[in-house]
């Protein structure tokens, strides 16, 4: 009898000791103030921080708060789960770069129905929203990566060119490679030889990089438009002896985990955007769709009078905001890019 | 057929059957034979596999899993499961990098130990639930994958650790080269050495054996059984540790969710090293053996021009046909004992 | 029967105490969660892996353990894509996966029983296998174009209440699994082979047929969970459900069931899966980020099994 | 001299239920002193205290005269006392050599000494006449090797105490000869021996002292001269004395099953027999010698080389236990927990197991009350002692496990019963049951073939007796011809040559 009290006691001991921090979430003061969810690939990628950074300089601008949901590991399903969730919490404003651009769709579409509004940015989806906050365009993106590692080759480009990239299913990276083949295949000297990928992973990336070196021992450039791919294909170039030059690499990714590489010559064509532009003018964005001063049609646009970053943001016929071009870093300015 | 790892001698035993035969009984003669038939295919597809730069580079891929499966291999033996080293091993690598790009100016030692004593926390919180709580090990271990990986990401926030606010002489520990050889790889065949020695000539590795064998026999026997469960978890953990520091170093960015699959290459290597998967036989060497058969697969896959979305395939069914391989001989071997017993009892 | 019975009392009950906790906190920290579109959606999400959950307690009830359900289902969505690509119809592409499911399992169950291998290494193998199969199929690929009513399938509810038709058709197989484990003599030989193969083969049970079938199960029925995912994703990829074994094997785990077979009741699984779907509902509902519901997910796991440990070794010592 | 060890009013509780109540034992240097008890007595849990797995909740164990305290396996070994136990507890991926010396493997300068450890095993082996390759795994060994080895453990650890614990049941008689022989060199050592055992012969031809317990609580402790089996007998059980053999002549039927030139399984060759309606056959032999197999064979777990079974005039080839079954044969199997028994199941639930088809309505969903009445019914039949058939098998006595697997046996309703050693390792009292209940079988006209390796048992009980030898039949001797010598004789005249045994040192 004295044992069973034992467990019982026990057992009611430890399930409350088991949901004790949560109950200690007791419910925020529910404030009518905006809020904007940034739904991201992946939590750990540096990149999204950046965002978040810029859409935290608009919150203090214009008021609201604004926070990143991210799975610990890219996956579509994580994502779905996610924007649902934040649907039913009735956030207001839900910005989403998808990893998978269908198997955001039916979900964005729910979240819209209970109140939300929904946009993309860093990445689209194939519907279900109105309109693509864009860091610059695809075709841009790609054909900027091709024009900085023609450039390092020198003046008659020659040889063998292969690609890093993450995911096989990773929708921007493969517009981007395609727009990157286009510019590439206007020089007759180049080939691009094979494209592997990295999975968003230090370890493969690397392995993959190595295999590469083993393979086309002439190979003359490589185009790694991945993050973190990047910095593990130079580090992997490095562990070859195939750095500093030997092989010209192209790519973007953040300058804090890169920066290094390409101060000691291996990356020649180290570019991004501005991710902290992107955030900043998702959150201007997200707020002019929640308080109505714009549907997202195309030709609509949002006027930044006073801040960082002020100017007219138009809508266009696809339906993307584009915030800017796409930026090379250099010794000088990298510092200037604090993310 | 159990392999050398439980004990010597066991080559003289092996009576029938041709050379060959008796050679690849000893699991881990088979596999070298096995390493050896699968390179010679990659180079004659790609001659450039055999380059010492390639070959280095494989043996540096090999060494980082190899280590960890050295731990899971010996848990195994203990008739356990460990699914947590990925995680382990991205807290250490997280944890001591960090710590690193606050004291820059730090002994690289005092990283390695910073990165062994993590593993080893991470590895006692398993010990205790394994060992002192009886909770399954796979189990407990699948409940604290999920707690260590979610514990290492909320604490890195999205940060990642590059070479850029590293310290050159951390990334420079990769590229010391002692007789030609990677400083990581002797450390890795050293570990393997020292294990090996461990498992077969001290009490501690011949009890894993034992109580792997047969646990209800170790307990009557005398052996401390939970204090050699617990020490085990820990051991592992401080492998983990280790690789986590040597992580960072071979590749210049640390962040949380490094070596997500690492206790599915661990455990694959281990079994198809030989280590049966109940425990009681087996050895590290075999599962040495194994995670370089595994890195020779990935490195010869994507240079002999195969897609690189057949690799997966192609290590499924490498896994498969070892397994299958092995219980053949070991229904061979059976039958042919069985054989002579009888033989020996009509005579 | 009375040993799961007895179990009924001890594990399912307590199960039930740490359900009505999540549901409680669920409603204090939210005024949102007792909506019927987050309960709904709650439901949903989790309904893959609690299909997914059903044959792995037989497997686990038997003794196994399968590895490669996240493969097979991610193989079965692949298979679904390519016919949809062939521009087959979406109701034959659902026969081709279920086929390719169930063949995925027959070959698991073959390799299992054929060579007498312990099933959590051939699974291993498996699970590299099958996704790189997938991969083959699919390559970069995503496919998309499955018609309106099948995506209803993945949170689109009854009558816009708050259960979604994914968890009617998991209540559907749920019932029949019941049924089949806990009322039907092949229930009855999977626990007695789960607790002693050898005893079940003297007592004329073909234990190498019912491991064979459990298999088989898994994979058919994995095939409706690539299904119910596909219509929740609206599109299907060669990396769908990657990883699903885990949460599967959790929920199982936490429903009672012994990792070593023999004993676990499907109720008590179907407890364990409404625990995980509201805590993480919860959770998130509470602005906890997936990194935490992770810790939270695996403390809930770990804890209770530890607390039963705890009051196992209390009652020991008490004993004393 | 003060005794070797003494247990001092020893008691042991689980939980409410006592156990051990206030036992006092005396083990003497060169001295076999016998324990006695039916099952359930407290023999095991006094053999695991003395090996140190359980501690008296009061009373004190005295070695050498200084009371003690054993908190595990290791101090109990390190206080000189060796527990062979029943099923002997080795590590079968492990060598012999190691399995010696587990836990104590000999050092130099910190690592294992094998080459020392090798020769220490080889001399051990040695001295106990047995000659084995001391790098062999032991899974490779039969049970009489590893019982050796675990004597060899023994004196690994000079141990001073020595406790067998039923080490004779899983042994046949020429390997239980061995072991006395054996156990005989280590007393003269000046070891004392504590010797658990069922055998009655046993006990009176081979102890110095006899205890015996009865339901935890000591009875009797005398000199061995001072007992007759009768007198043990009746200390073990009490006032309930039942006539040990209750042997009730049946009508003797037609042939129901005949065998012809049965080969096979490696040991069985040119077995010809037949079984009538209401016979009891005995096969006796000694482990190893073909009679498991034979009833292997029959029942559908091995498949013979050669040869025909009959049953009812047609030849037929079972191929699974289920064959078997629908052929009418019924195999009560030797390993009651292994083979026999689902020991988490309740009993409705193991007894049911045969015929789960027959129980089955549409759609294979279970008739419960069809179930649970023919459970009740065949427990009373047996006499099963358990709370009801809702109880779990595991946590009844053996004697009562073994009612509980009779039972399930006989639900399919066999034409031909096998009974593997139906009664070893249970109490006098089931045992009694059990022989009355077979008897019973006969008389309502069902074959039985009944195997032991207790000659006495079968002279009692069968009507007939197959003696089997190197996997033939060596004899065959009906009743009234029965003749215990005979029966020894013919089993172990030629005995079977192994190079683990070499032939007895003279």
């Amino acid at each position: 009898m004295a044992s069973k009290a034992i467990r019982a006691l026990i057992i009611g001991a430890a399930t409350a000791a088991a949901l004790l921090p949560a109950w200690l979430l007791s419910p925020k003061a529910q404030a009518d103030d905006f809020q904007l969810a940034m739904v991201i690939k992946s939590s750990t990628n540096p990149y999204y921080k950046a965002t978040l950074a810029g859409a935290e300089i608009a919150a203090k601008e214009i008021g609201g708060s604004v926070k990143n949901y991210g799975p610990t590991e890219s996956s579509a399903q994580a994502q779905v789960d996610i924007i649902n969730n934040l649907a039913d919490r009735h956030i207001p404003a839900i910005a989403v770069a998808p990893s998978d651009p269908d198997a955001v769709v039916p979900a964005m579409k729910r979240a819209e129905r209970l109140g939300a509004k929904v946009l993309t940015f860093d990445a689209d989806s194939s519907g279900g929203r109105p309109f693509f906050v864009n860091q610059a365009t695809s075709d841009a993106i790609g054909r900027f990566g091709a024009v900085l590692l023609i450039k390092s080759l020198g003046p008659n480009p020659q040889g063998q060119v292969a690609i890093v990239s993450a995911q096989p299913t990773a929708a921007n990276q493969n517009l981007w490679i395609a727009a990157f083949k286009d510019e590439i295949s206007k020089y007759k000297g180049l080939t691009v030889v094979d494209t592997v990928y990295g999975y968003d992973n230090e370890q493969k990336a690397f392995d993959a990089t190595v295999a590469l070196t083993t393979k086309y021992p002439h190979l003359a450039g490589i185009f790694a438009p991945t993050c973190p791919g990047l910095p593990a294909v130079a580090r992997a170039l490095e562990s070859v002896n195939k750095g500093h030059g030997a092989i010209k690499v192209s790519g973007n990714c953040v300058p804090s985990i890169t920066a290094k590489y390409m101060l000691d010559g291996t990356i020649d064509g180290f570019y991004l955007w501005n991710p902290i532009k992107l955030g900043y003018v998702t959150y201007y964005a997200a707020k002019a769709l929640v308080d109505g001063k714009i549907q997202g049609k195309p030709g609509e646009s949002i006027t930044i009078t006073q801040g960082k970053w002020p100017g007219k943001y138009v809508i266009g016929a696809n339906g993307q905001i584009v915030t800017g071009e796409p930026v090379q870093f250099t010794a000088e300015n990298y510092k200037d890019f604090n993310f | 057929m159990t392999g050398i790892g439980s004990g010597p001698g066991r080559l003289a035993r092996s009576r029938q059957g041709g050379v060959l035969a008796r050679l690849l009984r000893v699991r881990e003669l088979a596999l070298i034979f096995a390493l050896a038939i699968i390179c010679a295919a990659v180079t004659l597809r790609e001659p450039r596999f055999l380059e010492s730069a390639n070959l280095e580079q494989v043996a540096l891929s090999a060494t980082l899993v190899c280590i960890v499966a050295l731990g899971q291999a010996l848990i195994i033996i203990a008739r356990q499961i460990d699914l947590s080293v990925g995680a382990m091993v991205a807290t250490g690598a997280f944890v001591s990098a960090d710590w690193l790009s606050v004291h820059p100016h730090a002994s690289i030692l005092w990283v390695a130990l910073i990165g062994c004593v993590v593993g080893g926390l991470l590895g006692a919180g398993n010990a205790l639930l394994v060992a002192g709580l009886r909770i399954p090990a796979i189990v407990a271990t699948l409940g604290t994958l999920a707690i260590y990986r979610g514990g290492i990401i909320a604490l890195a926030g999205g940060r990642q650790i590059s070479a850029t606010v590293l310290p050159d002489s951390y990334g420079h520990i990769a590229e010391i080269h002692i007789l030609g050889l990677s400083l990581l790889v002797w450390l890795a065949i050293g570990l393997t050495c020292a294990l090996g020695w461990m498992a077969r000539f001290t009490r501690f590795g011949r009890n894993l054996y034992a109580l792997g064998s047969n646990p209800e026999g170790a307990r009557f026997a005398g052996i401390a059984v939970r204090r050699h469960i617990a020490g085990v978890f820990i051991l592992s953990g401080v492998l983990c540790g280790l690789v986590g520091v040597l992580w960072g170093a071979r590749f210049g960015t640390v962040d949380a969710v490094i070596a997500p699959d690492l206790q599915l290459q661990t455990i694959s290597s281990a079994v198809v090293g030989g280590v049966s998967i109940f425990g009681g036989s087996g050895s590290v060497f075999g599962a040495a053996l194994g995670s370089i058969i595994f890195a020779v697969l990935q490195n010869g896959v994507q240079l002999i021009g195969v897609s690189q979305f057949w690799l997966q395939a192609i290590i499924g069914a490498a896994i498969l046909g070892t397994v299958i391989f092995y219980s053949r001989l070991a229904r061979r071997a059976e039958r042919s004992e069985r054989r002579s017993r009888l033989a020996r009892s009509r005579s | 029967m009375s040993f799961p019975l007895r179990l009924f009392v001890r594990w399912e009950t307590f199960l039930l105490l740490v359900l009505c906790a999540t549901l409680i906190l669920g409603t204090h920290v939210s005024r949102y969660f007792a909506t019927s579109s987050n309960i709904s959606i709650a439901l949903a999400s989790i309904t893959p892996v609690a299909i997914v959950a059903l044959p792995m307690t037989l497997v686990i009830v038997t003794g196994e353990i399968d590895i490669s359900v996240g493969s097979i289902v991610g193989l079965c969505a692949t298979s679904m894509a390519v016919c949809l690509e062939h521009k087959f119809s979406v109701e034959l592409a659902m026969v081709v996966g279920l086929l390719v499911g169930t063949l995925a399992g027959l070959v698991n169950g073959l390799i299992i029983v054929g060579f007498g291998l312990p099933s959590l290494v051939v699974t291993i193998g498996t699970l590299a296998l099958y996704r790189g199969i997938a991969q083959i199929m699919l390559k970069e690929r995503g496919v998309s174009s499955f018609p309106d009513w099948y995506q209803s399938l993945g949170f689109g509810t009854i009558g816009n209440g708050p259960v979604p038709w994914s968890s009617l058709l998991f209540l559907a197989l749920f019932g029949a699994f019941a049924i089949f484990l806990h009322v039907t003599r092949w229930g009855r030989a999977i626990y007695a082979i789960g607790n002693n193969r050898e005893a079940a083969r003297y007592s004329g049970i073909d234990v190498r047929r019912t491991i064979l079938g459990v298999f088989v199960a898994s994979g058919a029925v994995s095939a409706v969970a690539a299904i119910v995912l596909t219509a929740y994703l609206a599109s299907a990829r060669s990396d769908t459900a990657m990883g699903l074994e885990l949460p599967v094997i959790t929920a199982v785990v936490l429903g009672g069931v012994n990792i070593f077979g023999g004993s676990g009741t499907l109720p008590g699984v179907l407890i364990g899966l409404l625990v995980l779907a509201f805590v993480q509902n919860a959770f998130g509902l509470a602005g906890m980020t997936p990194e935490e519901q992770e810790i939270v997910t695996g403390s809930v796991l770990v804890m209770t099994l530890a607390i039963f440990g705890l009051s196992g070794a209390v009652r020991r010592l008490w004993r004393r | 001299m003060p005794p070797v060890v003494e247990l001092h009013g020893v008691t042991k509780r689980f939980g409410a239920i006592e156990v051990l109540g206030g036992v006092d034992l005396t083990l003497d240097a060169g001295r076999v002193h016998a324990l006695a008890g039916e099952n359930g007595a407290g023999k095991s849990t006094l053999v695991k205290m003395l090996g140190g797995i359980h501690q008296p909740d009061a009373g004190q164990i005295l070695k050498d005269g200084v009371p003690i305290k054993m908190l595990g396996a290791a101090d109990s070994q390190r206080q000189g006392i060796a527990v062979v136990h029943q099923h002997p507890a080795l590590f079968p991926d492990l060598s012999v050599a190691e399995n010696v010396f587990i836990g104590r493997q000999p050092r130099r300068m910190g690592r294992i000494d094998w080459p020392g450890m090798i020769s220490r095993a080889n001399e051990l082996l040695l001295r106990l006449g047995v000659a084995l390759d001391v790098l062999t795994p032991v899974k490779a060994l039969g049970v009489a090797e590893r019982q050796a080895i675990e004597i060899a453990r023994a004196l690994s650890i000079n141990a001073r105490v020595l406790v067998l614990d039923e080490p004779t049941s899983a042994l046949s008689r020429r390997e239980v000869d061995r072991l006395f022989e054996l156990v005989g060199r280590l007393k003269v050592e000046g070891v004392a021996i504590l010797f658990i055992t069922h055998f009655i012969d046993e006990i009176l031809g081979f102890s110095d002292d006899v205890t015996v317990l009865r339901s935890g609580r000591h009875v009797i402790t005398a000199p061995v001269e001072e007992f007759t089996p009768e007198l043990i007998v009746r200390a073990m059980i009490g006032t309930r004395l039942e006539a040990f053999f209750p042997k009730q002549q049946a009508k003797i039927g037609a042939p129901v099953i005949g065998v012809r030139g049965l080969s096979g399984a490696g040991f069985v060759e040119d077995v010809n027999f037949e079984v009538c309606a209401g016979e009891i056959l005995g096969f006796f032999g000694l482990v190893g010698a073909g009679r498991s197999e034979v009833a292997s064979m029959l029942f559908g777990i091995v498949r013979p080389d050669e040869g025909e079974i009959e049953i009812a005039g047609a030849s037929v080839r079972p191929h699974s236990p289920r064959d078997a079954m629908r052929l009418g044969i019924s195999l009560v199997p030797e390993d009651r927990h292994n083979q026999g028994l689902v020991l988490p199941f309740t009993n409705r639930a193991n007894e049911t197991l045969p015929v789960l088809r027959r129980l089955c309505g549409h759609f294979g969903l279970m008739r419960r009350d069809e179930e649970k009445k023919i459970a009740t019914d065949y427990s009373a039949r047996m006499r099963v002692v358990a709370t009801g058939i809702e109880q779990v098998t595991g946590t009844l006595s053996g004697g009562n496990q073994q009612k509980v697997l009779l039972a399930k046996w006989l639900i399919p309703g066999p034409r031909l019963l096998i009974l593997d050693q139906p009664t070893r390792g249970i109490d006098v009292g089931a045992k009694s049951e059990i022989h009355r209940v077979i008897s019973q079988l006969a008389t309502e006209g069902l074959s039985i073939i009944m195997i032991s390796d207790d000659a006495e048992e079968l002279m009692g009980m069968a009507d007939r007796i197959l003696v089997f030898r190197n996997g033939r039949i060596a004899m065959e001797s009906r009743r009234g011809a029965f003749d215990r010598e005979a029966l020894l004789l013919a089993a172990a005249h030629a005995p079977r040559s192994s190079d683990a045994q070499p032939p007895r040192a003279a």
